[in-house]
């Protein structure tokens, strides 16, 4: 636990940091809102029809689904990097282990080329 | 821990984050002196000696321009977006080793903010907030436009943290530990007579595949799409003000900082020098203390030629479209380091079956 | 001095997560959630489990809440018009639910020896060599899980457009 | 009324307390998104009282539990995400009142 200590401490310091910039902005900079200023950000025809925020292709919820996976599988190579050079001397246990694990993932990216769901290609 | 301690310590993380906090006026300038110079003409050298306080002018001008925010804004969000991004580069400093140790008061002090045993995993995770203030001030600002480039900016860097996370497991699985700083010990001497001993000479792809993904991580050219001028007039941050595009800027090239550091420690040998050991060097300078001076000076030149590289990619690389960029992410990249992975396990397996 | 900053990661939490079920936004009940997993990692850090403070911020804060904010802002939901009665009501029982967790708590653990343990050594190679020796099997099935998870995510969202439908 | 300042009187008071507000908000909460927070809510509440125990104890077992905890939790939000872009699809909203048809 006292290794986090600094830690704490560059934590307050970027909270320093942040406010300082957030002040700054503030006590610095004129302000006078004129309403063409306040309204939304529009280049070529002005069209605010409504809510700005429509909705639109899947595919960025696919992206974010298939990063969850892979990052929960990515995050389980960690403590079998961590502890594969020792257990060499038993032998190849664990690279075996590794090369199952690996060959169901590869068969997951696999599915989703042949899919494309992605729009890859 | 006593109070010296204390007071040391914080002292030490201070100074460390003011040296990487002072790295974004320092790019400023380096970042269009480049630029100028690539494209062959003199760049900033108006303000002060060659353009020195150029910088200096930006960082006014920034400040005291005006702050709108817009009506329809979600005011909560908006006006923490920037810090969401700045708040996590300024905290991943914490885990880069910067040299070795140096003795104050008799007491001997890692030059380095915290030896966390967990490094890499710790650079990732915190690496990994990045996203919520892009995520956040694209949403809050509710414009089409900006909405647009945060999806497009968060998809490409979620895309881009696999490889980035595959290839500093095969750096984890070839120096069996996480610590960063176990990882430099492991660097130093030669290796095959000539060589010295880094971990770009162990691990070539694992290497460029974390080089390619910090350059998507930090939205750098050939990745900048969510920022493109032309198609989405300047992607998640079109409604934010002077002060948070700075602060957005500000937490980019602390990012970039974060990003060459981690390259020096895991595969250019952190604080050593090439074909010198410490123990040689301590002979020669003496003291302790010179040499954790010499050690900080060799990181800050190797960090310096990696920031000098983003630079020069920047301006000589054209942009990824965007499918281009997500299938050279899924396509390529996660297989190669999956690939990676699987050779390097071979390659421990029989060396260490002789 | 561990004991105030315990006490003080665990409010934080439990305002943090009560703050999921109080904000009218999905957006802040989703960064909410944020910081009551940044003040569980905290507390894993007390208790001296790097490991999971680590593996706690990279997949529940760094993949599952991005999740979360990429779906809310992928389905175009203004501010829900979720009565308001609804969250104020919510609001005074989560506040009883505080009290009545503590005074439980205060009741149950006259028992609870009060000792403070002190941390085991390189925890992380004990856990990594244990994954792979008592834990194999789980660990083996779990890629054949992700596997399906991954098929039966493609078969669920067919990828054509979402139809264009405000809050209706 | 003194409270005991142990570590791990505290840490089960955050577990009941979590455990309490996410089955809360799964009751009450109309919005569908904000329902599968309040699960993984819970999902952390006993994750926390794991890590405490095994910690108090000793024994690594239960930080793998949890570890496995975890990745499940990961598949189940990815399908419950799905399944809700399915309803939104179906319905336009993701306000729980209004699918109601299997009610008799």
């Amino acid at each position: 636990m006292e290794a986090f200590l600094p830690v704490g401490f560059l934590l307050i310091f970027a909270l320093l940091l942040c406010v300082g910039l957030f002040t700054v902005k503030r006590l610095l900079g004129p302000r006078n809102p004129v309403s063409s200023k306040l309204s939304v950000y529009e280049c070529g025809v002005a069209s605010p029809e409504g809510n700005a925020r429509a909705p639109f292709k899947t595919s960025f919820y696919l992206i974010a689904v298939l990063f969850l996976l892979f990052d929960v599988e990515a995050a389980f190579f960690f403590p079998w990097a961590l502890v594969y050079r020792e257990s060499l001397a038993e032998g190849p246990a664990l690279l075996i282990a590794m090369l199952i694990y690996m060959g169901l993932l590869v068969l997951g990216l696999v599915y989703i080329f042949r899919k494309d769901c992605l729009k890859l290609n | 821990m006593e109070w010296t301690d204390l007071i040391i310590t914080a002292v030490k993380t201070a100074v460390i984050y003011l040296g990487m906090v002072q790295v974004v006026p320092i790019m400023l300038i380096v970042e269009r002196r480049g630029a100028a110079l690539m494209q062959d003409r003199p760049g900033p050298n108006r303000v002060g000696p060659f353009g020195l306080f150029q910088p200096i002018a930006d960082v006014i001008k920034m400040m005291m321009k005006e702050v709108t925010v817009p009506r329809q804004v979600n005011k909560a969000l908006f006006l923490l977006g920037p810090f969401l991004v700045l708040f996590p580069a300024s905290l991943v400093i914490a885990a880069l080793p910067f040299g070795d140790y140096f003795t104050l008061l008799g007491r001997d002090y890692l030059l380095q903010v915290a030896n966390i045993d967990v490094g890499i995993l710790y650079v990732l995770a915190i690496g990994s907030l990045g996203i919520y203030g892009i995520l956040f001030g694209g949403w809050a600002s509710n414009n089409k436009f900006s909405l647009i480039g945060a999806m497009r900016s968060s998809s490409q860097i979620i895309s881009y943290e696999i490889p980035l996370g595959l290839a500093a497991c095969s750096a984890v699985l070839w120096y069996g530990s996480f610590s960063l700083r176990e990882m430099v010990y492991t660097q130093e001497g030669t290796f095959l007579g000539i060589l010295p001993n880094w971990g770009f000479f162990y691990q070539p792809i694992g290497f460029l595949l974390f080089f390619i993904a910090a350059f998507a991580e930090t939205n750098r050219l050939p990745f900048d799409l969510p920022e493109t001028e032309a198609e989405l007039v300047a992607g998640f941050h079109t409604e934010y003000g002077p002060m948070d595009f700075g602060t957005f800027f500000m937490a980019e090239y602390m990012n970039m900082a974060t990003m060459s550091g981690l390259m020096v420690a895991m595969y250019f040998g952190g604080w050593h020098l090439p074909w010198v050991s410490d123990v040689t060097l301590l002979q020669w300078l003496g003291s302790r203390n010179l040499l954790a001076a010499l050690q900080v000076v060799t990181v800050i030149v190797k960090i310096s030629v990696f920031m000098l590289m983003f630079v020069w990619v920047r301006w000589t690389l054209p942009r990824f479209r965007f499918d281009q960029l997500m299938r050279l992410a899924w396509r390529n990249l996660i297989p190669i380091g999956l690939i990676n992975l699987v050779i390097t396990a071979l390659i421990m397996y029989f060396r260490s079956a002789q | 001095m561990r004991e105030v900053l315990f006490i003080a990661f665990s409010l934080f939490t439990i305002g943090a997560a009560s703050g999921v079920l109080l904000s009218r936004n999905p957006v802040y009940s989703a960064f909410s959630l944020i910081l009551s997993f940044f003040g569980l990692s905290g507390l894993y850090l007390l208790w001296g489990s790097t490991f999971m403070a680590m593996i706690q911020i990279l997949i529940y804060t760094g993949a599952i809440v991005v999740l979360f904010v990429f779906v809310v802002m992928l389905l175009n939901l203004q501010t829900n018009r979720e009565n308001s009665s609804n969250i104020v009501f919510l609001g005074v029982v989560s506040a009883s639910v505080w009290l009545f967790s503590l005074i439980i708590l205060r009741v149950l653990t006259r028992s609870i020896p009060n000792k403070i343990l002190e941390i085991p050594e390189n925890q992380l190679r004990t856990i990594s060599k244990l994954l792979f020796t008592r834990y194999l099997w789980p660990f083996e099935i779990l890629s054949f899980f992700l596997l399906v998870m991954i098929i039966a995510i493609f078969a669920i969202t067919r990828t054509q457009e979402i139809a264009h439908g405000g809050e209706k | 009324m003194n409270f005991p300042t142990s570590i791990t009187y505290w840490s089960h008071f955050v577990t009941i307390a979590m455990f309490a507000l996410g089955l809360l908000g799964f009751l009450l909460r109309r919005n569908a998104i904000v329902v599968l927070m309040c699960i993984e809510l819970m999902l952390n509440a006993v994750n926390l009282f794991l890590i405490e125990t095994s910690m108090r104890t000793n024994t690594p077992d239960g930080i793998i539990l949890v570890v496995f905890v975890v990745t499940v939790a990961a598949a189940e939000v990815a399908v419950g995400l799905g399944i809700i872009l399915n309803l939104y699809r179906l319905k336009g909203t993701v306000n729980l009142d209004h699918f109601k048809s299997l009610q008799g």
